[in-house]
């Protein structure tokens, strides 16, 4: 435990000193600016003091970050609107959403590519090519088009989570469900086993880790497509709408916090995937 | 209500000449007609609902109309071309994918840097681009130089971990035949450790292919001079040119396959003796 | 009561303060409506919205609306609660701008995503090429905020008088450091704000009616929160569910706001459709529209819900 | 020693007639077997030797149904090799363990019981049974990581006897062992093969132990595969591992060591 | 047969007294060595034959200082293995080939070469000269994956006699071959060791090959490994096949079996 708690404590201490002297290098230009035009000169450490409380920093410092967030989630009430645990809790509906349709269409692609000859060989070209498109160009249109047809609120955003999240699963679901060798299928085949019985007892539990691996990718992306479709939905809530805000006011100390925040989650969330890992691998006797 | 009878007949079309083609013995032809015949019944199939459900072109434009806009406006998709691909996604990635090899090499020779670093390089990972974009235009101007930056946190720690798995993707027996020769550590680098993490660091670099043209598009949202990719379809959104906004699409989809497939050829290349590459 | 849906033009703030006024007093429930607001964003283009039928009725530019009905999506207006604009070009006096004649040379930030038009014709005006160069002046796609001003990346930004110019004051500029252009007095005015919807809705007089309910209503909340202009901001603040606005901010909005609604019924002055038309169209080598829109405006709904 | 024939009174449980199998590779067509007359009869245990490459295993695949012969014909039990397969004829164990490592030792050999539908208490017993049989009493709930090379082995053993099939099949089962292991699990199978009378077919590098399990024995020559030799054990079916030291043991031997060398080209 | 002891007049290069040792598991210690004794002299063939987990393995590592034992002492001509590891004095052959699949065969066995410092020309002549010492001139451009098993396996032998080194360690090398290839190696190494008078550690799981190869037979007993008999061989230096036929040979082999049997637990 020690052993790997403590390097990462170094780093993160580290981390957060070069943070404090980033803080003092980026803010020093506008200290500077105010100072001249209030006609005063500042002694350096009136100078590093006041880079370290800006209103509006090019960097915040760490700790104004952490005030701010202290501020969003523990004192306030998490209904309220100014809740950044209200505005996660929001954005992870959407992921989870996504994240799960996303799997789903992903595992089917992948069964797909693998049973199915015609969808081997044309299918995955135009997957990879699919993740070539930036998603926030269409993510508007998308958005519009549900809208059209009457779809609107959770699902649009989520749609655009699984369009992020399938790909991942589409790949390594493939590989996993290829996983076992020709041995193994062989011995199905001696057994004259049925398709469906090679695949319940023999692919899916080979592609178990690869599923996992490539679950915990998909979350992450399904995060962060959550926050691109809070943008073209009106950025009414979530953690999206918290960093757009924060952008659209040039309130740093808020987007960092978002941002932190959404980090946070995404290690929570891909942290709850790597337990049910652990706990599910290690019932297979394969941890 | 015929153009719609008609794309779902195109598309059972398509997909009983591929049923047709993928029986043929696998050549280097089929395996290209197949994704081919794919992806243009999907594009008929587009044409025909498009037109036969009447969808206003300002919500999707056919595609039909979006290759003709690909025709009339070559230069402004050049332009934009050069702008976000050429300076902003590949100087990043070169950049991006150059420092977390370099990184890689450190962190792998300190155990103490992997056991640290690698866990806080996870969840910066998982720092959304959206929201750091913003930040790193206001750090690093409109110009290119912050859509570069932008690709550069994005592609840096997928091409890490990557790489720092593959340099540790030598075997006991590997490494121990070199400490039989008595090789120092930078020997056992450049003859063991660098090809063994090939396979790896190829990887990386395809994520990263994809990863750097999105995020220098998506910079690009954020503030921009008054070209690239990114600006272009912002501003066209705006405007309801859609079928300049597909154009554009198309050439990063383009672009990206192009880039994806020619690291794909490069690794063929350079990694022909790893097992997956054989046949 | 009769569903309908308002999408607005951008976040949640005072510049909508009417129609959240209207909702949260009622008004449109009085009117037998059952009204939804989308707040826009900056990736939400309103005429897309109103294309795709994901709304009614839509708050527009005027330059943006005339653009999209070339295009061949016909808007229309049926209400204009603006009277004047609000845009302004806010400059730096260290940067050594003084006159529109310091502008060659210079880089400015302007509002890309259909917000482009005014500026657009306004330097074709000027004659100043946007194209950069010596003789021309660099353009920056701006993004949400006043920062390039700020950090010194552009000599002028584009604000609104009601809120992005208070950006950059609560940023720790003062007036004195500023030089700013009004588009009004610059004589490039185009209209902000007015309402549209769809032309086919006009020939079903059951839309017709609930529009003409819509207006009224609309207007009844607009002419509440004029005079009432810090409960509005409050009914703003509660509705704002991204809780990132402040209530300093909001109340000092509503009191610019006021300033530009007023003087308007809600019905469009046919004088003030042809100054914007007139700006747009001269817009040199490159026009934004490039000839006199037939039927853009309507009054049948005003006359009738006013009267 | 002559050519043997299988009694008329019996007909053969696998009766291969000029068998041929060509692999199409992308360098060119591989003929793996050529021309390859074989009759065994039920309750023999036939070993198979000759150099890698040589086609062992593409006859004992070709015998399973995993090979499609390219020209002879195959019968198993007077059917198709594909109709055997169908009706369950066969346990085969390849070379390497192949152990789903998700299962345990139960778990594994409990797998082909699942798949052939026996009820939940024949397939403990079953399982119990099988686990005794190799030496594994006590490890069933252990995965497969948990235990060393050569109960894996014979872990993979009992798995392919569990459902009881009429022929085993096995390629080089006891190529990971050492010597001593090895001895003991060649005892052990010849116990079971008298026991049950199961037909036998057995690949293996190994001369001794080809010699000390077979009643009869094919020597392969290299591409294109062909039978060379095929001798007929007069050693008793109850064997010691004593019966290595004695004079027709070593004559067997010899023959097969000079009809290897004979068709051997290294590599 | 007595106890061996290496004469006077020349000092061992191989010396081990009473060594131990320990590896630290998550399950607790595993003692891989205990009290191991040995002299190696120079130009000896010394077989080390055990169970499977014995130590085997451990002994060769610890010689060629991959291994740092945890008690006694072990010197390689008078100096810690580690020296003599710098010193370049080792060709060590691992159980699997081994060979990097981004070399050539030539590539491979110019690895250690270039990693020396040696010439270009020198490098040349030896990867030409090893090459046809194994059986394979004509394999130089070849990929290690478009040769046989039994092809890379010689390949690892060539790269590791590529250097001269004077202590050949070999860990298994013909654990994946079939006998007639196994035979005929035996030989090719047998003719170069008594061409070269290197000293040579050989572990094999074969008897008959620990016998036919060795000077001295060491047989070990598993854990905690410790060595069970020393067995030096009266057999001629030069040694042909038919040797394994005579009676001194089958003594031999008799006195290892039963050394091994006594130490053997089944599992
Ligand atoms: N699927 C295949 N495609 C092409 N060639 C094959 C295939 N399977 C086997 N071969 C070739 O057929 C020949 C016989 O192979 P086989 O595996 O039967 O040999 P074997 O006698 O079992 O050898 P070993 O003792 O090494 O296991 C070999 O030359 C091999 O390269
Ligand atoms: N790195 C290690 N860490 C822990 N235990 C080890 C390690 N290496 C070997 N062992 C243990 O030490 C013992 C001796 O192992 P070694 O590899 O020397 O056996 P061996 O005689 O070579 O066996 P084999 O014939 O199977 O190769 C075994 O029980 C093994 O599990
Ligand atoms: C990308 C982007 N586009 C446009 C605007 C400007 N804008 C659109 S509506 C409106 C009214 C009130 O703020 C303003 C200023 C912006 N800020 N960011
Ligand atoms: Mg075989
Ligand atoms: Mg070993």
């Amino acid at each position: 435990m020690m052993r790997s708690v403590f390097p990462v404590l170094a780093v993160v201490a580290v981390l957060i000193a070069i943070w404090y002297a980033a803080a003092v290098w980026l803010n020093t230009p506008w200290a500077l600016d105010k100072a001249k035009r209030a006609e005063v000169t500042l002694s350096t450490s009136d100078l590093i003091a006041d880079t370290w409380a800006q209103d509006k920093p090019k960097l915040p410092a760490p700790h104004q970050v952490a005030i701010e967030i202290w501020n969003t989630t523990v004192e306030k009430k998490i209904t309220s609107k100014r809740s950044l645990i209200y505005h996660s809790w929001i954005t992870m509906s959407a992921t989870v959403l996504g994240f799960a349709l996303g799997t789903a269409l992903g595992f089917a692609l992948a069964v797909g590519i693998v049973y199915n000859r015609v969808m081997d060989m044309s299918v995955m070209p135009w997957v990879i090519a699919s993740q070539t498109i930036p998603i926030l160009a269409i993510a508007p249109m998308i958005i519009v088009v549900l809208n059209a047809v009457g779809i609107s609120g959770l699902l649009p955003k989520a749609l655009i989570s699984m369009y992020l999240s399938f790909f991942p699963v589409v790949v390594g679901m493939v590989k996993g469900l290829r996983s076992p060798d020709a041995m193994q299928l062989d011995q199905m085949r001696t057994w004259n086993a049925s398709g469906g019985q090679e695949f319940i007892k023999l692919r899916l539990p080979a592609s178990m880790p690869y599923l996992f691996t490539s679950m915990k990718i998909a979350m992450a992306a399904s995060l962060v497509g959550a926050i691109v479709g809070e943008l073209p939905t009106g950025a009414v809530a979530g953690l999206g709408a918290r960093l757009l805000a924060g952008s659209y006011y040039g309130q740093t100390v808020q987007i960092w916090s978002a941002l932190l925040m959404a980090a946070a989650l995404a290690a929570v969330l891909v942290g709850v995937i790597g337990a049910i890992q652990r706990v599910t691998l290690k019932r297979m006797g394969l941890a | 209500m015929m153009l719609v009878l008609l794309g779902l007949i195109v598309w059972a079309a398509g997909w009983v000449l591929n049923v047709w083609i993928s029986r043929l013995p696998r050549t280097r032809a089929t395996a290209l007609a197949v994704p081919a015949v794919f992806g243009v019944t999907l594009i008929l199939m587009w044409e025909c609902l498009v037109r036969g459900l009447g969808v206003p072109s300002v919500i999707l434009p056919p595609p039909s109309a979006i290759l003709v806009r690909l025709g009339s406006s070559v230069p402004v998709l050049w332009l934009d071309f050069v702008q976000t691909v050429l300076k902003g996604a590949l100087s990043g990635y070169i950049i991006g994918c150059g420092a977390a090899f370099v990184t890689a090499i450190i962190v792998d020779r300190y155990d103490f840097l992997r056991r640290g670093l690698l866990p806080v390089g996870n969840f910066m990972a998982a720092l959304p681009v959206i929201g750091i974009a913003p930040i790193l235009v206001m750090w690093f101007g409109f110009d290119w130089q912050s859509k570069a930056a932008v690709v550069v946190v994005m592609v840096f720690f997928p091409m890490l971990v990557n790489a720092v798995q593959g340099l540790q993707d030598t075997t006991v027996m590997q490494r121990d035949l070199m400490r039989t020769y008595a090789a120092g550590y930078w020997t056992t680098l450049i003859k063991l450790r660098l090809p063994a993490a090939m396979p790896f660091l190829f990887n990386g670099l395809k994520i990263a292919s994809t990863l750097a043209l999105i995020g220098a598009i998506v910079a690009e949202f954020f503030g921009s001079p008054t070209r690239g990719m990114g600006f272009r379809i912002s501003t066209s959104v705006g405007q309801l040119a859609l079928d300049l906004v597909w154009a554009e699409i198309v050439v990063a989809a383009l672009a990206g396959s192009a880039f994806y497939g020619g690291i794909a050829l490069l690794e063929r290349a350079v990694t022909f003796w790893h097992p997956s590459q054989r046949k | 009561a009769d569903d309908m849906t308002l999408q607005l033009k951008w976040v949640t703030q005072a510049q909508f303060a009417g129609y959240y006024v209207a909702l949260d007093k009622g008004f449109y429930g009085e009117e037998d409506l059952n009204v939804t607001i989308k707040p826009g964003g900056p990736d939400i283009a309103p005429t897309q919205v109103l294309a795709g039928g994901g709304a009614d009725v839509t708050v527009e530019w005027m330059p943006a609306a005339l653009s999209a009905r070339e295009k061949g999506l016909p808007m229309v207006n049926i209400a204009q609660p603006f009277k004047s604009s609000g845009m302004m070009l806010t400059c730096r006096k260290d940067a050594g701008i003084a006159s529109t004649d310091d502008f060659k040379g210079k880089t400015l930030g302007v509002w890309f995503f259909g917000n482009e038009f005014p500026f657009l014709s306004w330097m074709s005006q000027l004659g100043i090429p946007t194209e950069g160069g010596a003789d021309g002046v660099t353009v920056l796609k701006q993004g949400f905020n006043v920062d390039p001003l700020l950090q010194g990346q552009a000599a002028c930004v584009s604000t609104m008088t009601y809120n992005e110019y208070w950006q950059v004051i609560d940023a720790g500029l003062s007036p004195d450091d500023l030089v700013v252009f009004k588009y009004e007095d610059q004589g490039v005015a185009t209209l902000e704000d007015g309402l549209y919807v769809l032309e086919d809705k006009l020939s079903d007089p059951a839309e017709v009616d609930k529009l003409t309910r819509f207006v009224r209503a609309s207007m009844k909340g607009w002419k509440y929160a004029e005079e009432n202009p810090d409960e509005a901001a409050e009914i703003v603040l509660d509705n704002d569910a991204s809780g990132a606005q402040t209530e300093m901010h909001q109340k000092r909005m509503m009191g610019e706001i006021a300033k530009l609604t007023a003087g308007s019924n809600g019905s469009l002055d046919p004088a003030d459709f042809q100054r914007t038309v007139d700006s747009l169209l001269a817009g040199g080598s490159d026009p934004v529209i490039t000839k006199q829109p037939e039927g853009a405006w309507t009054h049948a709904i005003t006359d009738a819900a006013l009267n | 020693m002559s050519e043997p024939t299988v009694p008329q009174s019996q007909p053969p449980v696998i009766k291969a007639s000029n068998l041929d199998l060509t692999f199409q590779t992308n360098d060119g067509p591989v003929h793996a077997l050529k021309g390859v007359n074989l009759d065994i009869g039920k309750g023999e245990f036939v070993s198979f030797i000759g150099p890698s490459g040589c086609g062992k295993t593409t006859f004992l695949r070709c015998i399973a149904a995993l090979e499609q012969p390219t020209g002879g014909t195959l019968t198993v039990n007077g059917m198709t090799p594909d109709d055997a397969r169908k009706a369950r004829a066969y346990g085969y164990v390849f070379q390497a363990a192949g152990l789903y490592p998700w299962r345990t030792i139960g778990g594994n050999i409990r797998l082909p019981l699942e798949i052939m539908g026996f009820s939940k208490e024949e397939q403990a017993k079953r399982v119990k049974k099988t686990l005794e049989l190799v030496d594994l009493a006590g490890f069933e709930k252990k995965f497969p990581w948990q235990l060393s090379g050569g109960m894996q082995q014979r872990a993979s053993i009992a798995r392919a006897l569990a459902f009881d099939a009429e022929i085993l099949l096995m390629d080089e089962p006891f190529g990971a062992l050492d010597e001593i292991v090895r001895d003991h699990l060649n005892e052990q199978l010849l116990a079971l093969w008298s026991r049950t009378g199961k037909t036998i077919g057995f690949v293996t590098h190994s001369i001794p132990e080809a010699v000390f399990l077979s009643t009869k024995i094919v020597v392969m020559s290299p591409r294109p595969g062909r039978i060379t030799d095929v001798i007929d054990s007069r050693l008793p079916r109850d064997r010691t591992l004593d019966i290595r030291d004695t004079q027709d043991f070593m004559d067997i031997a010899h023959r097969v060591r000079e009809g290897l060398r004979a068709g051997h080209a290294y590599d």
